[in-house]
């Protein structure tokens, strides 16, 4: 294996306070469900029906070919499309129809399949945005950001976690691909959610640093009980993490079942991992 | 040095008209008449009791706020004479500015009746609205029941017209009633129709801007000029083709054109101006007559300066003009004038001069 | 009933023309992404360059065969100064949509100066055939020929377009373009051709306006194409920028709307109906009736 | 950090140069070729005041675009609002100035809020085109002299009388000026209060990434609003110190190319940098109020008459101008210097492997 | 970091070639019938640096393939190579094709004189019909129609249908036969099989399997099975810079080598 993620020979010691499996049982209440959930362009369903349930403190990989949908599924989820049919539940409450920052004020944190940061503020600035935007986003015209003293040590809090704390003066817009993927994760614990969309997080890190970045990632769910959804092509990385794995294709869910039962799922063989020749 | 101060300096006039935008051909008529008039009113010397004329000029391009900041600059450098404006705006945002600083006003060819009586520093050297208002009038005869429509741009101009209308027309026992159009429409057959609806006995258009042509189409086509006597101002030269094959059924009053006069004052305009006279060389001409009449009664003082030209007649190039006392309206002769020929070969021909009494405005209260 | 007829014969006629401006600024938009400010400058110089035919060029004139040859002029001009614009101004900024747009911007203000000084801010009489000025009795309304001439361009126009769109091989580029520029490029079409041929039908388009605004108007003036520009913006706006038939279809409505409303309601209302018409449209449909697409 | 005068300088050269405008009309400089009289003769200090009248318009214009990255065609209403609200209050009402002034602002302000609301819910160039829209009924209104308020084309003289002492009068153009100075200085203030405040870096983070913004839990639409809202007062309070110094209102400030020229004038200096857009401003109204002297000038008519024709319009220099702005400084002059370091650093360091 | 230093970098396998920038020594293993020699070719887009000198060759024959993870750079190589680096990158380096310096050229150019593109997401034009999508691929007087039909049978009976409506599968059958429509010298084609159905993803390897018989292809492929399929020559990226070169065989017949050079399982598809 060329970047040997620690932790890999001993994948059951996975931290306590993940409970893991034993909540995927149906009667345990879903931090976030999804319900039919389908976007149509045209006559075509991106998204088509598809049903989910994230328990607490689960880790729930999605795969699934590219254009299956699962970018998209995100966006419905954290609103920044309009669901065509179906909702989506958080903590028991119907989300549908919030805009995607009432999302955010409720917990719902995401990150993007290409970086988005904001490129022409510097690195502390960015995470200072995403801190203050936690903080209840005050409107002050007049009173200058940086005397915000809680702000700013929380700020450089989520960047020390990621690893970049040397980098805040840099303008984020001139971050190295896998910097960049790092202060998305920053910007993201800055909100404190309760609940994670990582779309693709590995994707252009070089080599050398998925083991860190898986790091980070573990870190962030393994203290609170936050529960992830995470979209990942590297099948090392969910096999690693995830406590259950989803498996779109052309939309719809194929499958949503321990690793185990996936990667053993002739239909998964087929559609995602499978041998087609 | 005041008054008599005949020492020789030279004296300052400001001149603030529109040499670009949409003026410029005002401007232009006006800086011609205007140089006319003081060659004319000096015997070619230029100078008033020995002293030198010396013009200042600016171009306000047609924006008052240009005009204001020249007129500033020009009293700052010690002007005490302004002249100019042929944008009513312009006039009217020129004047307070002057009064502030108690210099002469001479406002152009701007026809607006605010000017008139607006502050006792401010004169004026061209006609104002009411006067073509008059003159239209001069073309029903008895208006006693008649039924008169005012077709005006939805604008002040429009207005100030409409109002004049009311006053004058209705006044003496006219219906009038007026269907105001916004300047900017591009089809004017919906108030075409509107005229035709109302069948008036007379139609008074006051219309200034680039779409006359179609506003004269659309109320020719609509058989609005056949059947009802229209009235409208004559605008200048370059106009003259605009109205087409309507021009003939129009009956046009006219501040001024080339060849409604030809006294002593015309004919040293002619012989200066070269292309002829045109509608605001007049204003042009009175105006270097006030300023030298000003000068030589007034020298620096300006109190004085407005002393001699309150109630002062003179020979204009339109003939007899009077500068009212109490307002400074200008008391002038206007014209009734048919155009003969369309399109290029258009000419305008004087069917009846109106002597200054007959199109006298009521006097305003100076403010 | 005469009155109805008359609104809507010459509702249409100004819907025609507001067409004939907004297609060429739509189909510039929906393929080079420029709002093209300078859209109203080609039609000045199309209007002023058949003024000036019909009384300078041998065999032009203002009736018959020697106008058309005369409005051929001005289509020319306004093509040939588009297509200038566009290969010297336009092109060398190639996909830095904004100063594109800052460049046509400065253009229109330097274009109208421009012409101010060479011809004069006072309207200029325009060459026209008399028979435009006759009216023509249609259900005892009094119609003027010159709307008609401007409906029956308009849809000319309009086919033209369309037939040009869907039927040849430029069309099909212009199409494709308008989706996806780049892989135009990528099956071996020189796409900044199809860049330049679509300013010089913008402009063609827009001096036919400028020819048919000037027998409209029977003057024409430096500003005559900005005032008309405004109206276009609102149409392909509402018809959603890059569809030829959605401004048809907006200018139709904003024509009509304006003429009824300037009749039937307060004088000028017209012109505030059509823009709260704009701001339920966006505001229903953001990307105007027919959304982003080169043919409908 | 020790203070060395150069670091000083470097962080107090705004302070400075204030101070210096300020004291400006104490000296008797003349700059021949720029102005035709002394900087303290009240011909330039006019010229001058509306330079910096609309350095800081600009400036505010900037705000919503440069800075927050909406283009809005239609920004001239509120300045408009400011100009004709006041002037409408003292002229035909008989307010003293300072209230009338306050009353104009509140209610520019509020037109500004309600109208935004509306106008941000499309994005893009949909936001310009509405805005645009509703620019134009303005200036549609205010030509259009409803209850003779406006006056229609004519405009509206502001009646003297209604103004205090210190503002009337050719002499007390020296007020004027200092007024203006005091209001570019408000509006960099506040603009560089705001660009720092916790609002103003999610200012910026919109002009980045809407959508990220969104999902961090910060309602867009709401910060817009407010950059909109407040853009729209600056502009509202600059058309109260613009009607003192043009001395009255006309409907060229309500017009679209008002909003165009601001948006000239912003890319001229530079959007979203902190003085280019003053920068910019200031330029622009001194060409625009010199280019009509040097239209009439002799060496212009002295040129062929194709040249002189255009030259002596000053529009088409100052688009000429522009364009080639857009083409030479793509970061407007702000950017200039820059560059400008760039290439000397170029020039005199041997480049790096 | 120079293509030496990356060669030799910890962590890197040396069972395989290791990665050189000297273009003529690869020359020999292709039997010096290379069509298209990239050198030292490197893009930064938005100020990320992302190919760092690559260099590889691709043989006048058969299928060439370019290997690596997600987002190392392989679509940026194939654009980079037809001038489609967007506006806010640049490209340096050499590419020649067939001797001649090519990079540079504007794409269209580079299309009309023989490369053929199938774009990564497909590209087909939504709002045209298939027949329409077709017609604006013909470049040459005698399109090729009977290949294309014959290959893509379902692309003449859905003819007049609008591509947008078109399965992911059917499109990627439409963005092929774009290409195919003219004679070629080189095509480049980006994950032909991404988001396609098991069986689909057979159909579309063994059409290319055929179109290679008569057209040389740079291929970028995460499919390893259809790598497998087609492989003549691989060139693998990683890290900005190429990592391994050889027969594909060799490259798949060793699965550590595989998983370690492109983190994928072998035995899976993505
Ligand atoms: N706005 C849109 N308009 C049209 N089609 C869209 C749009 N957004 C997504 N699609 C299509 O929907 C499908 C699913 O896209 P999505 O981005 O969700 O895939 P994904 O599973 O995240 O793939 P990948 O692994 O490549 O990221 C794709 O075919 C895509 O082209
Ligand atoms: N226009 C762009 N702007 C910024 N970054 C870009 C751009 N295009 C590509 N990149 C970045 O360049 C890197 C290489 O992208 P590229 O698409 O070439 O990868 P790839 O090897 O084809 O990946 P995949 O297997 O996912 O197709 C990625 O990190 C991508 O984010
Ligand atoms: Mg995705
Ligand atoms: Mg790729």
């Amino acid at each position: 294996m060329d970047h040997p993620v620690p932790g890999t020979t001993e994948a059951p010691s996975a931290p306590q306070q993940r409970p893991g499996r034993s909540l995927g049982s149906p009667e345990a209440p879903a931090v976030l469900a999804t319900d039919a959930l389908t976007w149509r362009i045209g006559e075509v369903a991106i998204v088509d029906g598809v049903s989910l349930q994230l328990h607490p403190g689960e880790f729930l990989g999605v795969i699934g070919p590219n254009g299956a949908g699962k970018t998209s599924l995100f966006n419905l989820i954290s609103g920044l499309r309009a669901v065509t049919a179906g909702r989506v539940l958080l903590h028991g409450a119907d989300i549908t129809a919030l805009a995607p920052h009432r999302r955010a004020q409720r917990g719902l944190g995401r990150t993007f399949q290409s970086s988005s940061v904001f490129g022409s503020l510097s690195v502390r600035e960015n995470v200072r945005l995403a801190v203050q935007a936690h903080r209840g986003g005050s409107m002050a015209l007049w009173r200058r950001a940086a005397t915000y003293r809680e702000v700013a040590e929380r700020a450089d809090e989520c960047l020390a976690v990621v690893g970049l704390g040397a980098r805040g003066d840099a303008l984020a817009g001139t971050l190295a691909h896998g910097e960049k993927r790092k202060l998305e994760i920053a910007l993201l614990l800055a909100g404190e959610p309760s609940v994670l969309l990582l779309d693709e997080p590995m994707a252009g890190v070089s080599a050398e640093d998925v083991p860190e970045l898986v790091e980070v990632i573990r870190d962030l769910t393994a203290h609170s009980g936050r529960s992830v959804l995470m979209v990942e092509h590297h099948m090392d990385v969910i096999l690693e993490l995830a406590d259950r794995i989803a498996v779109m294709h052309h939309g719809a869910l194929l499958a949503c079942d321990t690793p185990d039962a996936v990667m053993a799922n002739a239909t998964v063989q087929e559609a995602y991992l499978g041998e087609g020749l | 040095a005041q008054g008599t101060g005949g020492d020789g300096a030279p004296v300052k006039v400001g001149l603030v008209y529109s040499q670009s935008g949409a003026l410029a051909s005002y401007g232009k008529q006006y800086i011609d008449g205007f140089k006319a008039g003081l060659a004319q009113a000096t015997n070619g010397t230029n100078k008033v009791n020995g002293r030198a004329i010396e013009l200042l000029e600016a171009d306000d391009a047609g924006d008052p706020a240009k005009a204001v900041s020249a007129a500033k600059d020009f009293i700052g450098k010690g002007v005490k004479i302004l002249a100019g404006s042929a944008s009513s705006g312009v006039a009217l945002q020129v004047a307070p500015v002057a009064a502030q600083d108690k210099v002469l006003f001479i406002s152009g060819p701007a026809a607006t009746d605010g000017v008139t009586g607006v502050n006792r520093y401010t004169f004026r050297s061209g006609r104002q609205s009411y006067q073509d208002v008059l003159a239209a009038k001069s073309f029903i005869g008895d208006a006693k029941d008649k039924k008169v429509v005012v077709f005006a741009q939805d604008s002040a101009f429009g207005k100030a017209n409409e109002a004049a209308v009311t006053a004058v027309i209705g006044g003496a026992g006219a219906k009038v009633s007026a269907i105001l159009v916004p300047a900017s429409a591009t089809d004017f057959t919906p108030f075409a129709s509107q005229v035709n609806a109302a069948k008036p006995d007379l139609l008074f258009v006051a219309w200034a801007g680039t779409t006359a042509t179609a506003m004269w189409g659309a109320l020719d086509q609509q058989g609005v000029l056949g059947s009802t006597t229209v009235v409208t101002g004559l605008d200048q030269k370059a106009s003259y083709p605009v109205f087409g094959a309507a021009g003939e059924k129009i009956s046009f009053l006219s501040h001024y054109f080339d060849g409604a006069t030809s006294n002593d004052a015309a004919k040293a305009a002619s012989a200066k101006i070269t292309g002829g006279l045109d509608l605001f060389s007049p204003d042009g001409f009175n105006a270097a007559q006030m300023v030298v009449r000003a000068i030589a009664e007034g020298g620096d003082d300006v109190e004085k300066m407005v002393g001699a030209l309150e109630g002062w007649s003179f020979d204009g190039v339109k003939g007899k003009m009077t500068i009212r006392k109490e307002d400074h309206a200008m008391i002038q002769p206007m014209f009734q004038v048919k155009l003969v020929g369309s399109g290029a070969a258009a000419k305008p021909q004087l069917v009846k001069e109106l002597a200054p009494e007959e199109v006298t405005p009521p006097a305003v209260a100076m403010k | 009933m005469s009155t109805i007829v008359l609104m809507t014969v010459t509702g249409l006629g100004l819907a025609a023309l507001y067409f004939l401006v907004a297609s060429g600024l739509s189909l510039v938009f929906g393929l080079a992404d420029v709002l093209n400010f300078a859209h109203g400058l080609f039609l000045s110089v199309g209007a002023y360059a058949t003024w000036w035919a019909a009384g300078n060029l041998p065999g032009a004139g203002s009736d018959g065969w020697g106008f058309v040859l005369a409005v051929l002029f001005g289509v020319v001009a306004g093509t040939v100064v588009a297509a200038l614009v566009e290969l010297v101004m336009i092109r060398p900024l190639y996909s830095r949509t904004i100063e594109q747009v800052l460049v046509t911007v400065g253009l229109s203000l330097a274009g109208v100066a421009a012409l101010q000084a060479g011809f004069g801010a006072d309207p200029r009489p325009f060459p026209r055939p008399s028979w435009t000025q006759q009216v023509v009795t249609l259900a005892g309304a009094r119609v003027p020929l010159d709307r008609l001439l401007l409906i029956v361009a308009a849809l000319v126009v309009l086919g033209l377009l369309l037939a040009f769109l869907r039927w040849t091989r430029y069309g099909l580029i212009i199409r494709a373009g308008v989706e996806n520029r780049e892989m135009v490029t990528a099956l071996g079409i020189d796409v900044r051709k199809a860049f330049t041929l679509v300013f010089a039908i913008g402009g063609a388009a827009a001096a036919l306006a400028g020819a048919l605004s000037g027998v409209y108007f029977g003057s024409v003036s430096p500003t005559s194409g900005a005032s008309l520009l405004i109206f276009a913006f609102i149409v392909v706006v509402i018809g959603g920028m890059g569809s030829v038939l959605g401004s048809a279809v907006a200018a139709v409505a904003v024509g009509l709307l304006q003429q009824f409303v300037n009749y039937y309601g307060t004088s000028g209302a017209g012109d505030i109906c059509v823009v709260a018409l704009l701001a339920v449209v966006l505001l229903w449909r953001p990307a105007g009736l027919a959304g982003k697409a080169a043919t409908a | 950090m020790t203070a060395t005068p150069l670091t000083l300088l470097k962080r107090y050269w705004p302070v400075a140069a204030f101070v210096a405008l300020a004291l400006l009309p104490y000296s008797g400089i003349t700059i021949p070729g720029l102005f035709d009289g002394p900087l303290n003769s009240p011909g330039a200090l006019q010229v001058l005041a509306l330079c910096l009248v609309f350095g800081g318009l600009a400036a505010g214009y900037d705000l919503l675009f440069g800075r927050t990255g909406l283009l809005s065609f239609g920004h001239a209403l509120y300045f408009a609002l400011g100009v004709y609200g006041t002037d409408i209050l003292v002229t035909k009402y008989g307010y003293p100035l300072p209230l009338a002034a306050l009353l104009a602002v509140l209610f520019a302000t509020t037109i500004a809020t309600a109208l935004g609301a509306v106008a941000l819910r499309v994005h893009g160039i949909a936001f310009s085109m509405v805005t645009l829209a509703f620019g134009q009924v303005g200036a549609i209104l205010v030509a259009r002299d409803p209850g003779g308020l406006t006056g229609g084309e004519e405009g509206l003289a502001l009646n003297a009388a209604g103004l205090p002492d210190m503002f009337v009068g050719v002499v007390n153009t020296v007020n004027l000026y200092w007024l203006a100075l005091a209001y570019l200085g408000l509006v960099v203030v506040v603009l560089h209060r705001v660009a720092q405040s916790p609002t103003g870096r999610v200012f910026a983070g919109l002009r980045d990434d809407e959508r990220r913004v969104g999902v961090l839990g910060l309602d867009p639409y709401r910060f817009k609003l407010v950059s909109f809202t407040l853009s729209s007062s600056l502009a509202a309070l600059g058309g109260v110190v613009y009607l003192l110094l043009a001395a009255g209102a006309s409907p060229h400030v309500a017009s679209s190319d008002l909003t165009l020229t601001l948006l000239v004038m912003v890319v001229l200096g530079g959007p979203g940098t902190r003085f280019g857009p003053v920068l910019g401003g200031v330029l622009f109204t001194y060409l625009d109020h010199r280019l009509t002297d040097f239209g009439g000038s002799d060496a212009v008519d002295s040129l062929p008459g194709v040249l002189a024709g255009p030259l002596s319009q000053p529009l088409f220099v100052l688009g000429t101008i522009f364009i080639l702005a857009v083409y030479f400084f793509p970061g407007g002059l702000a950017g200039l210097g820059t560059r400008l370091t760039a290439v000397r650093r170029a020039v005199t360091s041997p480049p790096r492997p | 970091m120079t293509a030496g230093e990356r060669a030799t970098a910890p962590g890197k396998p040396n069972t395989g070639r290791t990665a050189t920038a000297d273009a003529a020594q690869d020359a020999d293993r292709t039997g010096g019938s290379s069509l298209l020699r990239v050198a030292d070719l490197s893009v930064r887009i938005a100020g990320l640096h992302i190919l760092q000198g690559v260099s590889f060759e691709v043989a006048s024959s058969g299928v060439t393939v370019l290997l690596g993870r997600n987002g190392v750079g392989k679509s940026t190589t194939l654009r980079a190579i037809l001038g489609l680096t967007p506006r806010n990158g640049a490209a340096t380096g050499s590419v020649r094709l067939g001797g001649e310096e090519i990079l540079g050229r504007p794409t269209h150019a580079l299309v009309k004189a023989g490369l053929g593109f199938v774009p990564e997401d497909r590209c087909v034009f939504a709002g045209l019909t298939v027949a329409e999508n077709l017609r604006l691929a013909e470049r040459t007087d005698t399109p090729d129609y009977d290949l294309v039909f014959g290959l893509f049978p379902e692309l003449s009976k859905r003819a007049k249908q609008r591509a947008g409506s078109l399965s992911g599968g059917q499109q990627q059958m439409l963005s092929l036969g774009r290409v195919l429509l003219n004679p070629n010298k080189l095509l480049l084609i980006d994950e032909p099989t991404k988001g396609l159905a098991p069986k689909v993803v057979t159909e579309v390897a063994e059409a290319l399997e055929r179109a290679a018989q008569a057209v040389p292809v740079l291929l970028v492929e995460q499919n390893l099975a259809v790598v497998r399929r087609l492989a003549g020559d691989a060139v693998v990226i990683a890290a900005g810079q190429v990592a391994w070169t050889g027969p594909g065989e060799r490259l798949l017949a060793d699965p550590a080598l595989t998983k370690s050079l492109l983190a994928v399982n072998a035995a899976g598809g993505h």
